[in-house]
């Protein structure tokens, strides 16, 4: 929160594309973004402008057909030297993850191997990139949990005996383990009941709060911006029509794409004509 | 469809009467692990019994009076002279359980198998008892067939795996296309061209027989090695088919897997491929594996008895044949009994083990 | 057009084979290679039992013929029938009491004596007792008593004379009907039960080892074999051993002298031989069962029942071709229901053979059946008002020549207008069809006899059973002809070599002719095919030493005659 | 012939092993009444697994409840003779939620409507059908030449539900069961889908039973809402009042719950974490896994 | 409707390149043997090149004989070709009945459910654990006048169960499809739902499990006859095989006999397989892909 200006992220003019049998599409078309140290960034726009398909090149999980055709992202992780994300592979790569680059993903229902115990999927990233935590981990798993307002026997629960909202809490708890730089949550509360919504959104807050991490929040839902976000990108089409505060974003939209998104939300309160 | 019947209103099944619920019924539903249990191994008993008696009325069914007619193929192959008389053939009937009505013949059967672990007289080796021809050559079967199929599961699950985790390189292209064109290949051609090699054109390994003759048997270091030496060419034919099939339905379970939300974030947390291929990948695709490899046994049996015969391995499906041959009611239903029997425990058992190597298993359906 | 065939491919070219160097592999053998004698085998179950009397107590063709003795010895090749355990028989004159003589040496292999009281014990204890095989029956039928006069000498006295009892104690083929029993060993065990492990007989080998995992059995040579002086058999061991079901593998196992005697075909042998195998000895041997063709005489087969059918389907067997292009090696067709031994020469009669002539002929098989079984509008034949179609079983499998005889058959049926099915029957299956009568061709072997009378007496209209009902091996073909039953009835109680018995002899073979309730096919020559890598001196086409010449119990007459030729086995 | 559709005392239970009793019980003891005049859209409004679908079923005659009855015209429903039963079949028409499973892959997507044409004689020639088929289609405003002839797969959800509802359109039932129709739609879609529905109401008469987890769809249609949670309705009223003035806890939880798009009434208060969510009311069918093929 | 079925076949084979290559392998087979009559005709040039003795023994291929003759001078050529169209009849036969059986006690036990679904689906499971192969090496080896038919019968027999086990699932799953649902509320009846609603998308499955039958018949009677006790009478392509393995063939160096069929049956299997896993590939997306790439 106190060095709001510098950016732990900067996108420059990325594009992606999947081809497919009828032709490429362009799924993001030169996106230009900055993501600030500690705040939290939404990403808003409708089904199919290409949200998930920027989390997914941003984190280098993008799988065939889908293929970066230009641009850059430079990471600027604490206390180590900028990368570009996408010019890094291998071991460099592996490194990088978790560490200071983690993931919120959207299916909580199947992110969780289903044969593992909850601790044994901390252990298996805190091991593998923090080999020297291996005697705190009896107190670090408890704790992680208990940050998201989860009993420490969750711990030893296989995922298919946890709810939708416990699952993502995991992840989010699991997220936060190595206290990365950034963390992109993609849809995270999409498929849960409202009042398990609330909840998790309450507790994405609580993360920022605690440990400081830079989120970058994925949703379709610009109810989840409004309660959430510091600032709001509305992407549409795979392009990025505008970036701003929320409050401005909101209250006085620039683009005109952004202003019919949010008069189309139905809003409690206001009938329609 | 006639025009008048009544409309249809589905009912579901699972729907409930609602009965008060009883204290066993709300044990059972409190320890879900223990009921599982128990009707497990109830269906395990039903089932037991149904295939025993299917099998029982099948052979009782089928036409021919075994007695009789092996007397007289007796006559024709080494002694044309001797007369078969209907005493004799009474007698036999009498001594194989042959006589009174079919439900009669079939509680004696039961009682005798159940209470006694009798199979009756074999008929092939008179008066040796059916079971001890079949314990004769149960340990054979078992280290042929039972050793082989292991292997080829572990190989094929491994190869499978490592073919669904590098999709698109060559070497597993090859394997997969492989498997496709040879999984259901009978394992005895395999075997024939595997004798012709190595038996007849090199000569270095024997295609006859289970050990040397020169090695009385025992737990001797020589014994041992000439069983390995004699096993290796049935026991070959048999891995590579099996081999060939686990790998194509290993990556069958795997592809999906690889697809999986979980994998894509063992990967975003960075963790280290054969990590991910071993505890993520493998572990979520080895598991069905097991139940498909209790149901596998039965067929693994089916095309063993071929290649026993094929090599003179002196196992159950050589005895199933020359039993068969000499129409030997009680030895053919008992190996046909100890396959059931080897099939339907195993299943059990890995069903009852499942539940504790995969913790996602409904154990309630 | 095309190159000639597998077998003699090598010979094709002008050049004389080289004789090349044979390779010994190993034999899977527990004994010293170059004193054993290999046979090789059919497939063995039983290995731990040696009771003949219970089905399948007893292995066949597994070695115990070696070591069981008859009284007599029959041999097809030279008709001389040869006393072993017994030295001689004699009816009385009414053949009402048969006197039987021991050779006062004979012992058995565990040392006690043989001789009358042994025979006395296996007669009376079998007589009653039609629940084991080789018990009841003739025995049962003649016997009344046996009297031992002294240890050497039993008198057996009949219930009806007959002049055939001694028939039950000479092997002539598979070994004799009944095989005399060690008093000692069996008086306190019950006959179904006990396995006689190792075997008590007195033959020159003993049991050594029985190894089922190899389906295979040792025996070694008695060192106190009761009648060393006559015969002194050469191999110290003769194993049997089951051999391979391919003959791939079959063949290569005797290439390397892996086997002395069989486990080869006369394919594999001619291709050996024609590329210069130089171990290889084949001797001709007639089996002394002909092929025939089995004619169901019942009415209720319809057309089948008509002598004429029979005839017609005589015209139809085209004898020369079977015998040259079927048969696994050129064979004489067979006219006789026996085989073509000189010691059968006697009963043949050539002017009876002359006057129903055999030929191939569809004319006249034609000519016949449009008497009998006229075409209907739609050019089928018909008998009564029905379609004819016939059945021919065989118990052979489909590549064996019984059914390729029969498929022969079932062709030129076909072209006078006969159609038929032809099914292989598996062993139990093809007996149960055949003894109840459910067939109309039955494409198998004939009964062997010492006499013709010995098949006639089966052939009596008295055990003709209904059809469906189990005939138990007798008249299978449920034959009726009263003036045949009073001639064979005749014929029951006189000896077959006398003055009278030749005009009966000659009426009922003219009544066989004229029905022809069977159709001899061919004889049936199986080459026998032995190694001389470690034994020479096997019999040959000029010297046949004894028929039969392998396996069966005339083997040890065999055994006494070889020399080993010193070629060691492989270490 | 108007006529009134009636749960009385309705409970539903399903076996399930792994949870207290043996059974649990999907619905509640429920009773309410739908009229169909005058016209009315009544939302049904509730959590995940509350028994929002199970209540449509019952009442759509799919599933036979283990207490209580479903009446149709004050008889039962599953009781009815057959003219009876023509007539509800008629005038109980449903929406189902999934506009991806609701067509039979194998088929066109105007199969469905010729279905509707044939099993509820609504033309004699096929001339008129089609007639009737254009005129529903242009109602909810699809193009027939766009979707006649056409294949589910080629068509967007938002089109295929419109075709269940010209489905609904031309067989003018008294009574839409709604079951969640528009939670897999866009917003922009759902909008346009939730006129169609008020259109019907005012134009054809048609009453509505609409199922829904989301509140400000419920507000944007007005009319009556109910609220049910755990298989209990815990609240009926004008959506207006129940909206504004809720005065069950957990209808206040709900709409407290629910995320205002205006950053500057952001949540002033936490509600707590308790352990409401437990293990039992994970969805079984989560943590299923898929049959694996054995070859 | 058997439009909409031909057009669906054509929409599958597009989508899988192993399924067309199966399916080619199977046709050509097919034609093959439709016209093996003609060819076996030709070959015999006026007599029944197939009739024991016709030719003389163990001739060498050549212009004559392509594959030369076997140990009862019956021209190989000839038999394989007769015999290729046997092995596929009874493929046929058999993949057909215990198709139809299985999907008929699928559909009861799948669709109705309750007491039904428990009885046959436990019968169905008691039949899966009977090693079929002693039964069926005892039913033919006792059977009386077995024909081809009747070997495919007996075939049919031990391999139902296997299809109606697969179908069966995917009722289950398709029953409660909310399509299956609007068809009741549409008035149509079971009977109706299940032909015309659930059985076209099983199609794919049925597919499956004929093809499966088929192959277990094939191979089933190839291990009849590989041991002897194949129907009498008809030479199928396992016959072949057990003649080239009893009369040693190789060592004589007839190696047709016994490449030949080996090398056809091969195909055949991995032609069905190919087909089985075709159709699951394109029917079950979540397996697309899985040989491919
Ligand atoms: N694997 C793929 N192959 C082809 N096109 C794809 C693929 N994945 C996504 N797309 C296309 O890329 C575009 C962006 O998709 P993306 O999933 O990023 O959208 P989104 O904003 O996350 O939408 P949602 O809110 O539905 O998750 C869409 O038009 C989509 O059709
Ligand atoms: N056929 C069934 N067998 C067993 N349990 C069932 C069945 N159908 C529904 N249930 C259970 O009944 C409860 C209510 O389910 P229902 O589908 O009615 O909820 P819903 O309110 O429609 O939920 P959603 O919003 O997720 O659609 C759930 O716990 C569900 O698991
Ligand atoms: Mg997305
Ligand atoms: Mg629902």
């Amino acid at each position: 929160m106190n060095n709001v200006s510098e950016s732990v992220l900067e996108i420059n003019g990325l594009e992606v594309v999947y081809s497919t049998n009828r032709g490429d599409v362009k799924a993001v078309r030169g996106i230009d973004l900055d993501v600030r140290r500690g705040e939290i960034l939404g990403i808003a726009g409708e089904s199919g402008s290409g949200k998930s398909t920027l989390a997914v090149a941003l984190l280098r999980l993008l799988k065939a057909p889908g293929k970066v055709t230009g641009g850059s992202v430079v990471f600027n992780p604490a206390g180590r030297s900028p990368v570009d994300l996408l010019k890094v592979h291998g071991e460099e790569l592996r490194v990088l993850r978790w560490s200071s680059l983690s993931y919120l993903p959207q299916g909580s229902m199947s992110s969780l191997n289903p044969v593992m115990r909850v601790q044994d999927q901390f252990k298996d990233v805190i091991l593998e990139h923090a080999p020297d935590r291996r005697n705190s981990l009896h107190e670090m798993i408890p704790r992680l949990l208990a940050q998201v307002g989860l009993e420490p026997r969750v711990a030893k629960m296989y995922p298919h005996e946890l709810s939708g909202g416990m699952k993502q809490r995991v992840l989010m708890a699991i997220a936060v383990a190595l206290e990365p730089d950034l963390v992109i949550a993609d849809e995270p509360t999409t498929a849960l009941d409202v009042t398990i919504q609330r909840v998790i959104l309450q507790s994405l807050a609580d993360l920022r709060t605690d440990f400081g991490v830079t989120l970058m929040v994925i949703s379709h839902d610009m109810g989840v911006h409004a309660q959430l976000a510091d600032r709001v990108a509305v992407m549409y089409e795979g392009e990025l029509v505008e970036v701003g505060d929320v409050r401005q974003v909101f209250k006085d939209p620039r683009d005109p794409y952004t202003r019919q998104l949010i008069e189309s939300i139905p809003k409690l309160g206001r009938r329609a004509s | 469809m006639t025009a008048d019947a009544p409309p249809v209103v589905v009912v579901d099944e699972s729907q409930d009467s609602a009965p008060p619920p009883s204290g066993v019924r709300v044990w059972l539903s409190r320890h879900p692990l223990a009921a599982y249990a128990i009707r497990r191994v109830g269906l395990y008993f039903v089932e037991l019994w149904g295939a025993l008696t299917i099998a029982f009325f099948f052979f009782r069914l089928i036409p021919g009076d075994p007695i009789q007619t092996l007397i007289q193929t007796l006559q024709q192959n080494y002694m044309y002279n001797q007369q078969a008389s209907t005493e004799l053939i009474a007698r036999y009937q009498q001594e194989f359980g042959l006589t009174g009505n079919l439900f009669s013949q079939y509680l004696k059967y039961m009682e005798k198998l159940v209470l006694h672990g009798d199979l009756g007289p074999s008929l092939i080796n008179y008066p040796t008892p059916a079971q001890d021809v079949i314990l004769r050559a149960l340990p054979w079967t078992i280290g042929l067939l039972g050793i082989s199929a292991v292997l080829a599961w572990i190989f094929g699950v491994i190869l499978g795996a490592i073919a669904g985790w590098r999709r698109g390189k060559l070497g597993s292209a090859i394997a997969t296309n492989l498997s496709i064109a040879l999984s259901h290949v009978p394992y005895f051609f395999v075997a024939l061209i595997l004798v012709y090699i190595f038996a007849y054109s090199l000569g270095v390994l024997p295609a006859r027989s289970a050990y040397d003759s020169n090695i009385t048997p025992g737990l001797s270091l020589e014994f041992i090695g000439s069983v390995l030496k004699y096993g290796l060419l049935p026991g070959l034919s048999i891995v590579i088919i099996g081999t060939f099939s686990w790998i194509l339905s290993t990556r069958m379970l795997m592809v999906p897997v690889l697809g999986e939300d979980y994998l894509v974030y063992a990967e975003a947390k960075g963790l280290k491929g054969w990590r991910i291929l071993t505890r993520y990948a493998l572990r979520n695709c080895y598991l069905p594996q097991i139940t498909a490899f209790g149901i596998s046994l039965g067929f693994i049996f089916n095309g063993n008895v071929l290649v026993e015969q094929l090599f003179n391995y002196p196992g159950l499906g050589t005895t199933l044949v020359t039993a068969i041959q000499q129409l030997d009611f009680n030895t053919i239903l008992g190996v046909t009994n100890i396959a059931i029997f080897s099939v339907l425990t195993a299943v059990l058992l890995l069903d009852l083990l499942l539940p504790l190597l995969d913790p996602r298993v409904k154990y309630w359906k | 057009s095309s190159g000639g065939s597998y077998s003699d491919k090598p010979a094709n070219s002008n050049k004389p084979v080289a004789t090349k160097s044979i390779q010994i592999g190993k034999a899977n053998i527990p004994v010293p290679r170059d004193q054993s004698v290999i046979v090789g085998q059919v497939e063995y179950t039983v290995f731990d039992s040696f009771n003949g009397m219970i089905p399948n107590g007893s292995p066949g063709g597994a070695g115990v013929e070696l070591a069981t003795e008859p009284l007599f010895f029959l041999s097809f090749a030279t008709g001389k029938l040869t006393p072993w355990l017994a030295t001689e028989y004699k009816y009385n004159d009414d053949h009402s009491e048969l006197t039987i003589k021991f050779d006062p040496k004979a012992h058995w292999n565990d040392g006690k004596p043989l001789g009358a009281n042994d025979f006395k014990f296996t007669v009376m204890a079998l007589k009653d007792r039609a629940d084991l095989f080789g018990g009841g029956g003739d025995l049962k039928e003649f016997v009344k008593t046996v009297e031992v006069t002294d240890p050497q000498t039993a008198v057996v006295k009949f219930l009806k004379p007959t002049p055939r009892f001694h028939y039950n104690f000479i092997a002539a083929i598979a070994g004799a009907p009944n095989n005399i029993m060690p008093e000692h060993i069996w008086k306190s065990q019950d006959l179904t039960k006990y396995k006689d492990n190792p075997p008590v007989r007195s033959g020159p080998y003993k049991l050594k080892q029985a190894i089922r995992n190899q389906k295979m059995f040792v025996w070694e040579k008695d060192p106190n074999y009761w009648n060393k002086d006559k015969l002194d058999v050469k191999p110290q061991y003769v194993i049997f051993q089951s051999t391979s079901k391919q003959l791939d593998q079959a063949s290569l196992a005797f290439e390397r002298a892996e086997f002395d005697v069989g486990s080869i075909d006369a394919q594999h042998a001619t291709q050996l031989a024609n590329t210069g195998y130089p171990n290889l000895v084949t001797t001709q041997f007639h089996d002394p069962n002909p092929r025939v063709m089995w004619l169901n005489c019942d009415p209720a087969r319809g057309v089948m029942a008509e002598e004429k059918m029979h005839w017609a389907i005589n015209y139809c067997l085209d004898r020369e071709k079977i015998g040259t292009s079927v048969w696994d090696v050129k064979v004489p067709p067979a006219i006789y229901p026996w085989a073509d031994y000189p010691t059968n020469d006697k009963w043949k009669d050539d002017e009876l053979a002359g006057k129903y002539k055999f030929e191939f002929s569809l004319d006249k098989a034609t000519q016949l059946l449009d008497e009998i079984a006229p075409k209907n509008a739609a050019g089928k034949r018909t008998y009564k008002g029905k379609e004819i179609n016939l059945e021919i079983i065989t118990p052979a499998q489909v590549d064996k020549a019984e059914y390729a005889i029969a498929n022969v058959l079932k062709a030129d049926l076909a072209k006078v207008g006969v159609p038929a099915t032809l099914r292989s029957l598996s062993g139990s299956v093809h007996d149960e069809k055949f003894q109840r009568g459910e067939y109309d061709i039955d494409s198998s072997w004939a009964g062997f006899a010492i006499d013709p009378e010995q098949l006639y007496t089966d052939w009596e209209s008295g055990k003709a059973q209904p059809i469906g009902k189990n005939a138990a091996g007798k008249n299978k073909m449920r034959f009726k002809d009263p003036a045949f039953d009073a001639i064979s009835q005749k014929l029951s109680g006189m000896d077959p070599d006398s003055e009278e018995a030749k005009p009966l002899l000659k009426q009922a073979l003219e009544i066989y002719f004229q029905k022809l309730p069977l159709l001899p096919v061919i004889q049936t020559g199986y080459p026998q095919f032995f190694n001389t890598a470690f034994w020479k001196d096997w019999p040959t086409d000029d010297n046949l030493y004894e028929v039969p010449l392998n396996w069966w119990p005339h083997f040890i007459l065999v055994l006494g005659k070889i020399q080993a030729t010193g070629q060691k086995g492989p270490a | 012939m108007k006529s009134e559709l009636e749960l009385r005392g309705v409970q539903q239970r399903f076996h399930a092993r792994g949870v207290a009793d043996g059974y649990i019980t999907a619905v509640d003891d429920v009773s309410f009444s739908l009229a169909a005049s005058p016209p009315q859209i009544i939302s049904l409004v509730g959590q995940s697994g509350s028994g929002k679908s199970t209540i449509a079923r019952n009442v759509l005659g799919l599933q036979k409840p283990t207490a209580g009855s479903v009446l149709y015209g004050g008889k039962d429903i599953f009781k009815l003779s057959r003219a009876e039963y023509d007539e509800y079949r008629r005038d109980v028409q449903p929406v189902f939620q999934d506009p991806y499973a609701i067509f039979n892959p194998f088929y066109r997507v105007d199969r469905v409507l010729w279905k509707a044409v044939q099993k509820f004689k609504l033309a004699s020639t096929r001339a008129a059908g089609l007639e009737l088929i254009e005129e529903s289609l242009r109602a909810v405003r699809l193009e027939p030449e766009n979707v006649l002839g056409r294949y589910p797969h080629q068509l967007s959800g938002g089109q295929r539900q419109r075709i269940m509802l010209a489905r609904v359109h031309m067989l003018r039932p008294s009574f839409i069961i709604a079951d969640e129709p528009v939670s897999m739609l866009d917003a922009q879609v759902r909008r346009h889908f939730l006129d169609i529905l008020l259109d019907f109401q005012t134009e054809h008469g048609m009453t509505t039973l609409f199922i829904t987890h989301d509140l400000s769809t419920v507000y944007y249609l007005g009319g009556e809402v109910m609220v049910i949670t755990k298989g209990q309705i815990v609240e009926r009223g004008p959506v207006s009042t129940v909206m504004h003035e809720p005065s069950h806890p957990y209808t206040k939880l709900l709409l407290d719950s629910i995320p205002q798009p205006d950053p500057d009434q952001r949540w002033t208060t936490r509600i707590a974490v308790d352990e409401l969510e437990r293990v039992d009311d994970a969805n079984p069918a989560d943590t299923m896994k898929p049959e694996a093929p054995i070859l | 409707m058997t439009m909409r079925i031909l057009t669906a076949v054509v929409r599958t084979i597009r989508n899988s390149r192993r399924l067309a290559a199966g399916l080619i392998i199977l046709g050509v087979m097919v034609l093959l043997a439709l016209f093996s009559p003609l060819i076996v005709n030709a070959i015999g040039n006026g007599k029944d090149p197939i009739e024991v003795a016709a030719y003389e023994k163990w001739l060498v291929p050549g212009p004559g004989h392509l594959l030369g003759t076997d140990q009862f001078g019956r021209d190989v050529f000839a038999m394989v070709m007769k015999a290729l169209s046997v092995s596929l009849q009874i493929g046929a036969i058999a993949g057909i009945i215990s198709t139809v059986v299985g999907v008929i006690v699928a559909f009861v036990a799948g669709y109705k459910g309750g007491w039904i679904d428990g009885i046959l689906s436990t019968f169905t499971g008691i039949l899966l654990v009977i090693p079929t192969f002693p039964l069926l090496i005892a039913l033919s080896a006792y059977a009386k006048n077995v024909t081809l038919f009747q070997v495919g019968v007996m075939i049919s027999i031990f391999a139902w169960p296997f299809a109606a086990k697969t179908i069966r699932s995917q009722v289950l799953s398709l029953r409660t499809r909310p399509y299956v649902d609007l068809a009741r509320v549409s008035k149509a009846r079971d009977l109706e739902i299940i032909v015309t609603e659930l059985l076209p998308n099983l199609l794919p499955f049925i597919g499956v499990g004929f093809a499966s039958s088929a192959l277990g018949a094939i191979f089933g009677l190839v291990g009849l006859e590989v041991i002897g006790l194949g129907p009498g009478g008809v030479v199928d392509l396992g016959q072949i095989i057990y003649n080239a393995i009893t009369t040693g063939a190789l060592t004589l160096g007839a190696w047709p006999m016994f490449v030949v069929p080996i090398v056809l049956l091969t195909l055949l299997f991995a032609a069905l397989n190919m087909v089985n896993i075709g159709l699951e590939e394109v029917y079950n997306p979540r397996l697309r892909g899985v040989a491919g790439e």
